[in-house]
């Protein structure tokens, strides 16, 4: 039995898998034991309630799916009253992911769930800032830096900054992120993008475009998480397209020391579990005591013959 | 895969050797398949599938399915002596409430696989069971000699005999329940069929349920892609067809 | 027998399929007539020589590639000399593809390139700009603006600008380039992504960090071109992921006038001339006279059930 | 696919009817194979495969490979009825100049099959042949007799043996060109061979070929993946292994 444990910051995880924020819910505990996992990361909640977006919701496409789910939410009351209390019969810490429209909304929100039996926030800065013509937090440093600085201000739990593909600014706003005093960076959410039906003409989702996931994402969130791994200081948890244990492998050569994953528990229920176990096996296999001796071994390709110097 | 054969030209019967552990159905309860991968198609996401019947003495678990697209023409590849991956039971199924002694089905097209088992329910429990299965042309009417065998009244209309109409269902609903004492709806695969039974049901103080469809993507209850908005005391609230349903009180779908 | 022409500009095409740069060479004309595509697009090309990147070059990943090909060029010189005039014996317009470090190179280059023979200059600005600290002039408005605007004073040749699914400012990148003088827009180029291989912790690429392509593109892509094609009043050519009439059919429906096929050669060399012969057949099959009745025409979801609203 | 059998523990040869058309074929030729795809595993690109043999009178197009990894496992799936999707021939095979009248193939692993056509022409042009065959052990000395059946004198090393090393090889090859007055070098499969037959060759002026691989994705010459570099007069140069190559003057190969 290899040591799976990894340190997430002033948090130490039991393993390095955990679930993607909406891609997991107290629903899952009817099919395995929720303890198995690393720590359980919520589905992103706003304080007030909300609808969410217009079906159809999801639509599949090759090797992947779009969806637009939105952040129908309950609220914070809810979330409190009934979310906290569920998880805590679990010893995996929770993680809350919360979304807002402000940075200062951010902040505020961010003390309201510090409460006993929250282990840290996750931020999804992934949504639109009112204050940036909607453009959302994660796309820039500086939205990016103002929102972190704000709930580091506000409350003493671990902050994740959960970065999206989206900006072609990922190391900066990275750096950003650690450079305001976020303790993690998850790499990442979902792209941007759309899926349209060449016989009917239509849009396949309510709200038109949606975000990409699922294992045609991995090569992209991927390549964050190996940017951002080597930008940054502050531990990077991968996440996009992990559905296999050789996609573990990958994330945690790249550099991250854990990672979340999403669409593939739609398709197989028990992938968190079975990915925990084989994690255990890939490592005796190799050799490794750790994870630890794995994060950040990547190595460059070693064909690289040198090829002719034209210029 | 224990068989796997057309029941028409539409509509195919899968039936499986499936462990007990998932053999403690609801009728209207429903699995989620895993469709197979070829060079030409890569169905994404598992596909919901009503169970058609269970029988878990026997270890047997069957589908009714019509080809609708890649997924389920995927599905229609498989021989028998192939494995099949699915998820399941999930959801809520059909509840028959003890005060409802003459319940009437009202199916039309892949409704006639999801109210299968309700009729058989109904039949073991003695109740009299009334059915109009409606369906585009008589080769469609799939269950109803099911139905039949179950000792229902069974009623069949097709778009081809130009008797399955708004106009003649309602009035033939409508005399139904004055002459057989309907005391509950039970319907699916036709929003059209669904409104009216709303409608009657209404006038005539009848309750009811309907099994619905909706796009999903976990079909658990964690991605709430699959929700569709219900009448409640509190007002409008968003439901998931894969975990409050697919089973609904008739009277609160909107 | 439908009407398969497009115009993009001052150009008439005889049908909206062409190849993407750096997916086609001379070497296509011995596998089919190069005179049944709407317009030939050559691999970038640099005014000095190059060599590319070291190898390996290319990797599959799931649905996809990735490439670090780099820009290999044989210069100004052979272009004029040889490429030019193999072209010639078509009638289908030859686009020349460049590339430079600078705007002021890009104008010059231009200039070099617009003779006889050469119907369209498309800009490749997916490559780093030397004047912002290497960041490609694609990802942002400003440099892609000042790029056209040198360019278009440099030559009377259509301008196509290829932009990049990298940056976050798709919309305002392309309404530069047209603001700029740019003639059409080429969406996409590739994005950025890495894949290492599990068993040897290996990165698969000798560059490191790569382009995917390929059908698991898609959806991004043709998110830029809807996203394009709703900004701005040039004609839009879509490029990313298509493979199949259906990809085609939903890049035209989104709104672009032309599309670009490349990865799908790789895998079979004859997948233009069948989509051409396809596209015909479908334009039938749906009633529709021409590709014109197509672009553009998407509709959004009709099932969008308005759902019960919380907030 | 008419046959697709075991040659041994590693290597499987698959025959195929193929039309006329695509077999003028030279040897050193290859196809790029369309890998069929499962759940389990779509590879992406084609694979490129050497020609093993071709008839045009007859039809048939042979292929002789080892399973690497996805893209050859889900080739070796396939059952005779099958359809193979392919594209070739491709690229520039092997040269035999007219001044080249003794030829000594060296050929290791895979490289077997790269020059059992190449064996085949010489044998038909009347060379004396000469072919050193190497693998790690004798099992997978494939096509030892097919060499033998058309003349040429071979000589078998293996590393189970401890006859394949370096020192052992450079001696036999020096001795033969010594004795036998061999006059071309042909080879492929090893690097360390071709390496060694470079600086043989050097010494005695001896010339010849190489048929190389390289990472490939379009094959056909436009992508520029499979470049190598070659020393040329006027320098470095960066060729494409499926174009220009895959075979190659030996003492060009940086
Ligand atoms: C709870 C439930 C029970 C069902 N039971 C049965 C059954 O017993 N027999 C049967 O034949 N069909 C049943 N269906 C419908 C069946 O799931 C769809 O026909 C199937 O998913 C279509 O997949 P496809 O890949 O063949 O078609 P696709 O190519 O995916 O799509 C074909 C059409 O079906 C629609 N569709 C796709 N997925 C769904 C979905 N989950 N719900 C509704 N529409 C969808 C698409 O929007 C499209 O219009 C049920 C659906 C649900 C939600
Ligand atoms: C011109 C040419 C002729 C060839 N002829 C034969 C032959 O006759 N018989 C035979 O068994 N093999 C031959 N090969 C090698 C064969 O193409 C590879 O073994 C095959 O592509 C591996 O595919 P895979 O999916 O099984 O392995 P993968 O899972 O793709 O990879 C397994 C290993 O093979 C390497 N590889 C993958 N593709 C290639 C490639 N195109 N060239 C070199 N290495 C590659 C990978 O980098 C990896 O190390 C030839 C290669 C070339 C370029
Ligand atoms: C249905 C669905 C809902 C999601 N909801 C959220 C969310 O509320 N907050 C968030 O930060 N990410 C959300 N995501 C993104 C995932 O957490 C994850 O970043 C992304 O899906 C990539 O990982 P994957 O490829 O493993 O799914 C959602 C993804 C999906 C598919
Ligand atoms: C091997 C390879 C080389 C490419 N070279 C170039 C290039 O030189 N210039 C360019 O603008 N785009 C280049 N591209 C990008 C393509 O033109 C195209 O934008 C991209 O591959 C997306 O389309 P696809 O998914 O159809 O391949 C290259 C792509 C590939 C795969
Ligand atoms: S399908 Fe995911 S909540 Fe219903
Ligand atoms: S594989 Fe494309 S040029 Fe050789």
């Amino acid at each position: 039995m290899a040591d799976l444990t990894t340190t997430i910051g002033s948090l130490t995880l039991k393993n390095p898998i955990m679930p993607a924020s909406g891609t997991f819910s107290e629903e899952l505990s009817e099919v395995f034991d929720l303890d198995c996992l690393g720590a359980h990361v919520t589905k992103t909640i706003t304080r007030g309630k909300r609808a969410g977006n217009p079906i159809p919701r999801v639509c599949e496409v090759d090797g992947a799916m779009l969806n637009s789910i939105g952040i129908p939410s309950k609220g914070a009351d809810w979330f409190l009253k009934n979310t906290v209390p569920f998880y805590a019969a679990y010893n995996a810490p929770l993680v809350v992911s919360i979304s807002a429209n402000t940075a200062d909304e951010f902040a505020r929100f961010a003390e309201e769930v510090s409460v006993p039996g929250v282990a840290a926030i996750e931020v999804n800065i992934s949504c639109p800032n009112i204050e940036d013509d909607g453009k959302a937090f994660a796309m820039r440093p500086g939205p990016t830096g103002e929102v972190i600085r704000r709930m580091r201000s506000a409350t003493n739990l671990p902050l994740w900054a959960k970065l999206s593909p989206n900006t072609g600014d990922v190391v900066e706003v990275a750096q950003a992120a650690e450079a305001a005093g976020a303790d993690a960076l998850v790499t990442a959410n979902t792209m941007l993008a759309i899926a349209i039906d060449a016989r009917t003409g239509r849009v396949k989702l309510g709200n038109i475009m949606g975000g990409f996931s699922g294992p045609s994402l991995k090569p992209i969130t991927l390549r964050m998480a190996y940017q951002c791994a080597r930008a940054v200081a502050i531990p990077v948890i991968g996440c996009g397209g992990i559905a296999t244990i050789d996609d573990v492998l990958e994330y945690l050569i790249a550099g991250a020391r854990a990672v979340q994953v999403g669409t593939a528990t739609f398709i197989s229920p028990t992938t968190m579990p079975r990915l925990v176990r084989e994690l255990d096996h890939a490592l005796e296999a190799r050799g490794l005591a750790s994870v630890d001796a794995l994060v950040g071994t990547v190595k460059h390709a070693d064909e690289a013959i040198s090829l002719a110097e034209y210029a | 895969m224990k068989s796997h054969q057309w029941v028409n030209g539409e509509y195919r019967l899968l039936e499986l050797s499936a462990p007990a552990s998932v053999l403690d159905c609801q009728p209207g309860q429903f699995f989620h398949l895993l469709c197979p991968t070829s060079k030409l198609s890569q169905p994404f996401f598992r596909r919901p599938m009503s169970i058609y019947s269970f029988d878990k003495a026997a270890g047997e678990l069957c589908f009714l399915y019509k080809v609708a697209g890649i997924g389920t023409a995927a599905l229609a590849e498989l021989v028998p002596g192939n494995f099949l991956n699915i998820v399941g039971p999930l959801g809520r199924g059909f509840e028959l409430c003890p005060e409802w002694q003459r319940p009437l089905l009202v199916a039309r097209g892949v409704g006639l696989a999801t109210l299968a088992p309700l009729a058989r329910q109904c039949a073991e429990r003695g109740l009299s069971l009334t059915a109009i299965c409606s369906a585009r042309s008589r080769e469609l009417l799939m269950s109803a000699d099911l139905f039949r065998s179950y000792g229902a009244k069974v009623i069949t209309v097709t778009d081809a005999e130009g008797n399955s109409g708004a106009g003649n269902l309602a009035a033939l609903i409508e005399n139904l329940v004055r002459e057989r004492g309907i005391d509950a709806f039970f319907t699916c695969g036709s929003a059209r069929l669904m409104r009216m039974l709303q409608q009657i049901g209404a006038r005539y103080g009848i309750g009811g349920q309907v099994a619905l469809e909706q796009q999903m993507a976990c079909g658990i209850g964690m991605c709430q892609a699959c929700v569709r908005p219900f009448r409640r005391e509190s007002g409008a609230v968003n439901l998931r067809v894969c975990r409050e349903g697919p089973v609904f009180n008739l009277q609160e779908v909107l």
